[in-house]
């Protein structure tokens, strides 16, 4: 049963994926990035990270999502197409991409992976207690960090965001 | 004896010429000649008393006469090899002290007169007071760098003379043309000392000159070792002469000299008919030991006949030209031939030296005569203010003085008894017929040649016809009159000098004796001469212009100077401008150089072609960084499987 | 304070009172007091050298050794010998005549006089280091400020003169800079540490293949900035283009540090390198000397002509250099000093006719010598020293280079002397071109019939220079006796 | 663990999905399409590490605290380049990359 979703959800990923990167409609491009992200918190569903997966959502999903659609429809005419790499480039991309792949699961399956069997329920209390903990593997600093830097990203994307048009006179310091 | 004195003799001139050349703007030019007479009175005083003590009191030991040294170290080049200064006296250095002397003074004293506000009056006896310093050195070298420095000396106020009139585009041309080519000679003067510095490893004239026909001395050591057949030696004693025959206006570099006429006349005088001139001759009497026994005479045989082909050619030229003081000039190359081929045929010992000792003696007496033709040349000059011949003619009733020292002298050169050039000359001729009768022939020749070409501009000069002047001609003052009678009066006693007794090859007088019936001979030539030239130029007639038509070509040639000047031109304007100094300047600019810029500019090229690959595209940046990364981790798998 | 160091302290307070100067009147009195100083340190250098160098058996005398950079074993490690201290004096004697050469800069004189002492700061430096990159650090301070005075204070093509000098220069460091650092990294051949120590490198055995290798680097990379055929053709445009007193530093000092680097490093610390390449260079250096000669004769500025004669006189001293002889060494180091006094004549006589007459075509000028007595008089001495008049330092070098080059006995070293040597013809021809041409002859410039004459500052710029050629001329042994000692390590060395 | 998958499927998943993302950040000539190429790419990331968390060391937490950091800087991130965007727009009116290209040179 498992197996069967998540072959359905990695099949919608990868195709959703793909037309994510070639539409050349704006919106729509978003809206299967959607997704792809959807099945992203799905696979984490899968493997019993339920935190982690509403997390995948509510951020993901619910958050950047929606400040992307918001940036299109500012900055956008929906019916805009874009237009796309010259067709060479497209394909060597492509090819390099798919040499990539190559190269990576080469690597991946040429990899001995000790697999530990376990069915782990991995509670969201232990993972606040991980975060909050200043003791052996704790990690305290790095959410202060992390807070820092999401105030500072909000201040900044504020203040960018609202900057004035430049003048002419500033021209040259484009 | 004590020769410490004799180092003031150089050094006052040096002194005048210093004060002179410093004040040269503060001091009044009547003061200037003041200085500069004076300062050589002292100079001759002592040379003449350094002669005096030197060939009468305490010069002579054994009846050798004794070659004095006083130097000190100059420049130091290895434990023996080091260049002195300092004074050598012996017999040829004291008797060309005397004519350095005695001509310079005259010089000096003339020049007060001819040089009469000139501008730069101060300037002038300046110079010429540097000549004097370096001539004085020239003749006293202890050694042949000494010899070479005051050689260059000499050169340059040559130089500095003969463009004295220097807004005057022929001056300076002349003068530049006198330097380079004498530099040019020097080259070969340079590379000769080079080649015997190294060999034998000193410069020194008594090291050198202590060669014996026995062997053993360095020089002979050397003598063996042979480059294209001919001893390093011979080869060294052969661009040695070149240096020589570049001072001496041997062929083929005597073009300088009939140019330098273009410098003041007593400058003439004094440089390029009596002293500097004579360089060459005395360079080669210097080394004549080495000259005579290195690989049996070799290179005194080049001397030899360089010196008679010189004489010849010299002679025959000075019969075409029309400008008196070049007439003159070519007269003093044809008289440096004579000196020099009398020491080619020159043996070494008592009589067989008798050759060197006849060059010497002409090297004085002509001295004597030649000076005196050129300051009354410029007597003449002074008085018509032109220098052709053309412009002269019947200047004996304006100018008396100048008309009997002119023609004494005339007669000297022309050897006709009892002048001064007679003695020296049958010697010479004596020389030349017991050693090489080609070369006496040619002597025999060129002496009815000299008489001829003397007494035409003589008469031409002096006889003639009186021709249309701006202003009657006078006589030229005292300061100028004085030194044409004087050096007449030596013109006539120094032959009778017994000069054998003073100056030989080794140093031990012997007596010679005068030989009939050459001496007839010579005379009779002489004579001949003189009286063709009377028929031809007492009264101006067509007889001349006739027999120059009759020789043709034979006459234009001579009278183009067989056309060495076109030669010069050739190389210096075609070969060494167009073809050496244009292509290389060209070559620089533009292949040197243009390598070196091209360098640079493909620089440029090459960033302005891969400027494109710094797009500013992040997208770019991140499409080569991936792609490097896919190739970077293929290599590594490849790497890794095998 | 050590003798050495006010070398470079009194140019650095000189900069320091220059930047804080404030009118043109008060930044060329600091200047001239500046190099005022600096003469009469060279001065007294002089005198208590010999005085020292009489109880002194050392390589180098005054030394001093503070470590500098401790990591690579960099030493801030001076000291002189005698070639150091004429060499020192020449400068500072070209500095100081260059200050009054350039009294009526107008142009930024502040600056100006900034560069001018950084340059001879660079230059001391190079002659008092006894440590590789010391003596690469100053290189490089002496080189640069040249970008600077030809960029901004020069005529004509100024900025593509500057450009192609600089980076010829800057190129030719590089290659020495791999030099050096090859040295240093194979200066521990006999077991030591690693050291830039000259003295210390010349007692080490440094492998043969790496001398052979190293040597074309360091002997190149000097070479260059001593005008060695065919990287000279940054010479003439710099020249041309550099304001008077530049190209008196220049041509004067600068120049002869590629003598000096390639004598004190490339044969000292590589004797193997040198015995092996010196065929090489050698005919590189003879053709140098007389193709400069020639291609001078042909040239019509003033400038260039000179431009061309430093490259024929300079290639004297590296062909002389390269002979491997110690009386052409000595004739080399003498020729150093009197090229730079006399080039340093030559370009300042230029600058002074050009400031009157504003053209330096040959063609153009004619007759100076009677409008302008006192310029030409020098004039014609200069030129007459330059081709090698006895009683002028000229001569002196020349008849040492030529004599020891003539001690070598093998035949290809006689007929590369012979070559030079006819270089003494060729070089009368274009002098004398010159001073026929320009000095006498009739007056050209027909408008002109009456020239500012000499000025104070430019007759002692000239006599300053003038003397010590003079000096050396008549009394050559003096010099030579100082030389030729310091000479003796390095031909032991070599040999 | 999901059953009846192992790593290998889902590490093949991931690579698929960053390589897609690589594709569409190389290729797409807009700002935001960039963007959203960007955040594929995370995403990949993300689930390789808390996969790899899972299968190998289910007893610690390290690639889970991970990945809700990536998440963390992931939103910041996105901030930022939406507000960069918006401002860009403003001053050229457009988010082209091609219009942006002044950085070089």
């Amino acid at each position: 049963m498992e197996k069967i979703i998540f072959y359905i959800l990695a099949v919608m990923m990868i195709v959703f994926a793909i037309t994510a990167v070639t539409s050349r409609k704006m919106l729509r491009s978003v809206i299967y990035l959607l997704f792809v992200l959807c099945g992203v918190a799905g696979i984490f569903f899968l493997i019993d990270y339920n935190f982690l997966a509403a997390i995948q959502l509510t951020v993901y999903a619910g958050g950047i999502i929606v400040l992307i659609i918001f940036s299109v429809l500012l900055v956008h005419h929906i019916e805009l197409k874009l237009d796309m790499a010259k067709p060479i480039r497209q394909i060597i991309t492509a090819i390099g991409c798919l040499i990539g792949i190559g190269v990576f699961l080469t690597t991946i399956y040429s990899y001995p992976f000790k697999v530990v069997e376990n069915s782990n329920i991995t509670t969201t209390a232990q993972i606040g207690s991980k975060l909050l903990g200043y003791g052996e593997g704790g990690f305290i600093l790095p959410f202060e960090v992390i807070s820092v830097v999401l105030l500072a990203a909000m201040i900044g994307a504020i203040v960018i965001a609202k900057g004035k048009k430049l003048s002419d006179k500033n021209e040259e310091t484009i | 004896m004590d020769i410490s004195y004799i180092i003031l003799v150089p050094f006052i001139p040096l002194a005048v010429f210093i004060l002179l050349g410093l004040f040269n703007q503060k001091i009044k030019p009547a003061v200037s000649g003041y200085i500069g007479v004076l300062g050589l009175l002292v100079s001759s005083s002592l040379s003449f008393y350094a002669a005096y003590q030197y060939f009468f009191v305490s010069g002579k030991m054994d009846g050798v006469y004794q070659t004095f040294i006083e130097k000190a170290v100059w420049m130091k080049f290895t434990e023996t090899l080091q260049i002195d200064m300092g004074i050598l006296v012996d017999p040829i250095s004291v008797m060309m002290l005397v004519v350095v002397s005695v001509v310079s003074l005259m010089v000096h004293i003339y020049s007060r007169g001819y040089m009469k506000g000139d501008d730069g009056y101060t300037r002038f006896f300046s110079f010429l007071s540097l000549f004097t310093f370096s001539m004085y050195g020239l003749v006293l070298a202890t050694n042949l760098f000494q010899i070479y420095i005051f050689w260059e000396l000499v050169g340059v106020s040559s130089f500095l003379l003969i463009g004295y009139y220097y807004t005057k585009p022929s001056a300076v041309a002349a003068a530049k043309k006198a330097f380079i080519v004498t530099r040019f000679a020097d080259f070969g003067f340079l590379v000769g000392i080079l080649i015997v510095g190294f060999t034998t490893g000193t410069f020194d004239f008594e090291t050198l000159n202590a060669v014996s026909p026995e062997g053993g001395s360095l020089l002979l050591n050397w003598a063996s070792t042979s480059f294209m057949g001919l001893s390093v030696i011979t080869w060294a004693l052969i661009l040695i002469f070149m240096g020589g025959a570049g001072k001496s206006a041997m062929l083929p570099f005597h073009i300088w000299l009939p140019d330098a006429m273009e410098g003041p006349t007593p400058v003439s005088a004094l440089i390029h008919a009596a002293t500097m001139v004579v360089a060459g001759v005395f360079l080669v009497a210097r080394l004549f030991p080495m000259f005579y026994f290195v690989e049996d005479g070799f290179a005194l045989n080049i001397v030899a006949y360089v010196g008679a082909i010189s004489s010849l050619f010299a002679a025959i030229i000075a019969i075409t030209q029309n400008d008196i003081k070049r007439v003159l000039a070519f007269s003093t190359m044809s008289q440096l031939g004579y000196m020099m081929l009398a020491l080619g045929v020159s043996g070494y010992e008592g009589h067989e030296g008798l050759g060197y000792m006849a060059s010497m003696f002409h090297l004085f007496t002509h001295a004597m005569f030649k000076a005196l033709l050129f300051l009354g040349a410029g007597s003449v000059i002074h008085a018509v203010h032109s220098n052709y011949l053309k412009d002269m003619g019947g200047l004996r009733k304006y100018m008396p003085i100048t008309n009997i020292t002119f023609l004494i002298a005339s007669l000297a050169i022309a050897g006709v008894p009892p002048f001064a050039g007679f003695w020296s000359k049958d010697e010479i001729l004596v020389a030349a017929f017991e050693n090489n009768i080609l070369i006496y022939c040619s002597s025999v020749f060129v002496a009815g040649l000299t008489a001829f070409y003397m007494f035409r501009i003589y008469f031409g000069i002096f006889w003639s016809k009186e021709k249309a002047y701006d202003h009657a001609p006078k006589e030229s003052p005292l300061s100028m009159t004085f030194p044409l009678l004087f050096l007449a009066l030596l013109s006539i006693v120094v032959g009778f000098i017994p000069f054998s007794e003073f100056v030989t090859s080794d140093k031990i007088g012997f007596e010679a004796h005068l030989n009939y019936p050459l001496a007839a001979i010579a005379t009779t030539v002489g004579l001949i001469g003189i009286v063709l030239a009377w028929a031809f130029y007492k009264k101006e007639n067509s007889l001349s212009d006739k027999y120059a038509n009759a020789f043709g070509a034979l006459y234009r040639w001579a009278y183009d100077k067989f056309y060495f000047d076109e030669i010069y031109l050739f190389i210096t304007k075609n070969i060494i401008f167009k073809w050496i100094s244009a292509p290389f300047a060209k070559f620089d600019r533009k292949y040197v150089d243009g390598t070196m810029v091209g360098i640079g500019n493909k620089t440029v090229w090459t960033s302005e072609k891969i400027k494109g690959l710094q797009s500013g595209r992040v997208q770019d940046y991140a499409f080569s960084f991936i792609a490097g990364a896919v190739v970077l981790a293929l290599v590594f798998i490849y790497l890794w499987t095998n | 304070m050590d003798i050495l160091s006010l070398f470079i302290i009194v140019p650095i307070l000189t900069v320091v009172a220059l930047v804080f100067s404030k009118t043109l009147e008060r930044s060329r009195v600091i200047a001239m007091i500046g190099s005022i100083i600096q003469a009469a340190m060279a001065i007294n250098l002089v005198f208590a050298y010999l005085k020292e160098r009489a109880v002194n058996d050392d390589i180098m005398v005054f030394t001093k050794d503070v470590v500098w950079f401790k990591n690579f074993n960099i030493h801030y490690n001076i000291g002189v010998d005698g070639i150091s201290v004429a060499l020192l004096a020449l400068t500072a004697i070209v500095v100081l005549a260059g200050v009054f050469i350039s009294w009526k800069m107008k142009e930024l004189p502040k600056e100006f006089f900034i560069s001018l002492i950084v340059l001879s700061l660079g230059v001391y430096g190079v002659f008092i280091s006894i440590d590789l990159f010391t003596l690469f650090v100053f290189f490089e301070i002496a080189v640069i400020p040249m970008y600077l005075l030809i960029g901004i204070w020069g005529s004509g093509p100024r900025e593509y003169s500057a450009m192609k000098l600089t980076l010829m220069l800057m190129g030719a460091s590089a290659i020495l800079l791999v030099g050096i650092l090859g040295i240093y990294f194979n200066s521990n051949a006999d077991g030591g540490p690693l050291t830039f120590n000259i003295l210390d490198i010349a007692q080490v055995n440094i492998p043969i293949a790496a001398q052979k290798l190293f040597f074309p680097l360091v002997f190149v990379g000097f070479a260059v900035i001593s005008a060695l055929f065919p990287f000279h053709t940054w010479s003439p445009d710099g020249h041309a283009s550099a304001p008077t007193a530049v190209s008196m530093l220049h041509a004067g000092v600068l120049m002869k540090l590629g003598g000096y680097g390639v004598f004190r490093v490339a044969m000292y610390l590589l004797p193997a390198g040198a015995l092996h390449w010196s065929w090489f260079f050698i005919i590189l250096a003879a053709f140098g000397v007389v193709y400069g000669a020639f291609a001078a004769i042909k040239q019509t500025d003033l400038k260039y002509i000179n431009a061309y004669a430093s490259v024929s006189h300079l290639g004297l001293v590296l062909f002389a250099l390269l002979t491997l002889n110690k009386i052409a060494w000595n004739g080399a180091m003498i020729q150093s000093l009197s090229h730079g006094l006399l080039t340093a004549l030559f370009f300042a006589l230029i600058g002074m006719i050009y400031g009157r007459t504003h053209t330096r075509d040959v063609a153009k000028l004619g007759g100076m010598m009677k409008i302008l007595p006192f310029i030409g008089a020098i004039y014609v001495i200069t030129g007459l020293a330059y081709l090698g008049l006895p009683g002028f330092s000229g001569f002196v070098a020349e008849m040492n280079i030529f004599v020891g080059a003539f001690q070598q006995p093998d035949m290809f070293n006689r007929i590369l002397t012979i070559i030079v040597v006819s270089s003494i013809v060729v070089t009368a021809v274009y002098i004398l071109r010159l001073v026929g041409k320009v000095m006498m002859g009739p007056l050209l410039i027909n408008e002109v019939t009456d020239l500012p004459k000499a000025t104070w500052y430019e007759k002692t710029g000239l006599l300053l220079l003038m003397i010590p050629v003079i000096a050396i001329g008549v009394v050559p042994f003096w010099l030579s006796d100082i030389i030729m000692k310091s000479l003796e390590p390095f031909i032991q060395g070599v040999l | 663990m999901i059953e009846g998958i192992s790593i290998y499927e889902i590490l093949t998943l991931t690579t698929i999905l960053f390589f897609v993302g690589v594709y569409g950040f190389l290729t797409r000539k807009n700002l935001i399409s960039i963007l959203i190429s960007i955040e594929m790419i995370l995403n990949a990331s993300v689930v390789n590490f808390v996969v790899i968390n899972k299968y190998l060391y289910p007893d610690m937490l390290q690639g889970v605290l991970f990945s809700i950091f990536i998440i963390a800087v992931a939103a910041a991130e996105t901030a930022l380049a939406v507000a960069i965007i918006i401002n860009l727009y403003r001053q050229i009116s457009s988010v082209e990359v091609k219009d942006t290209e002044v950085m070089k040179y």
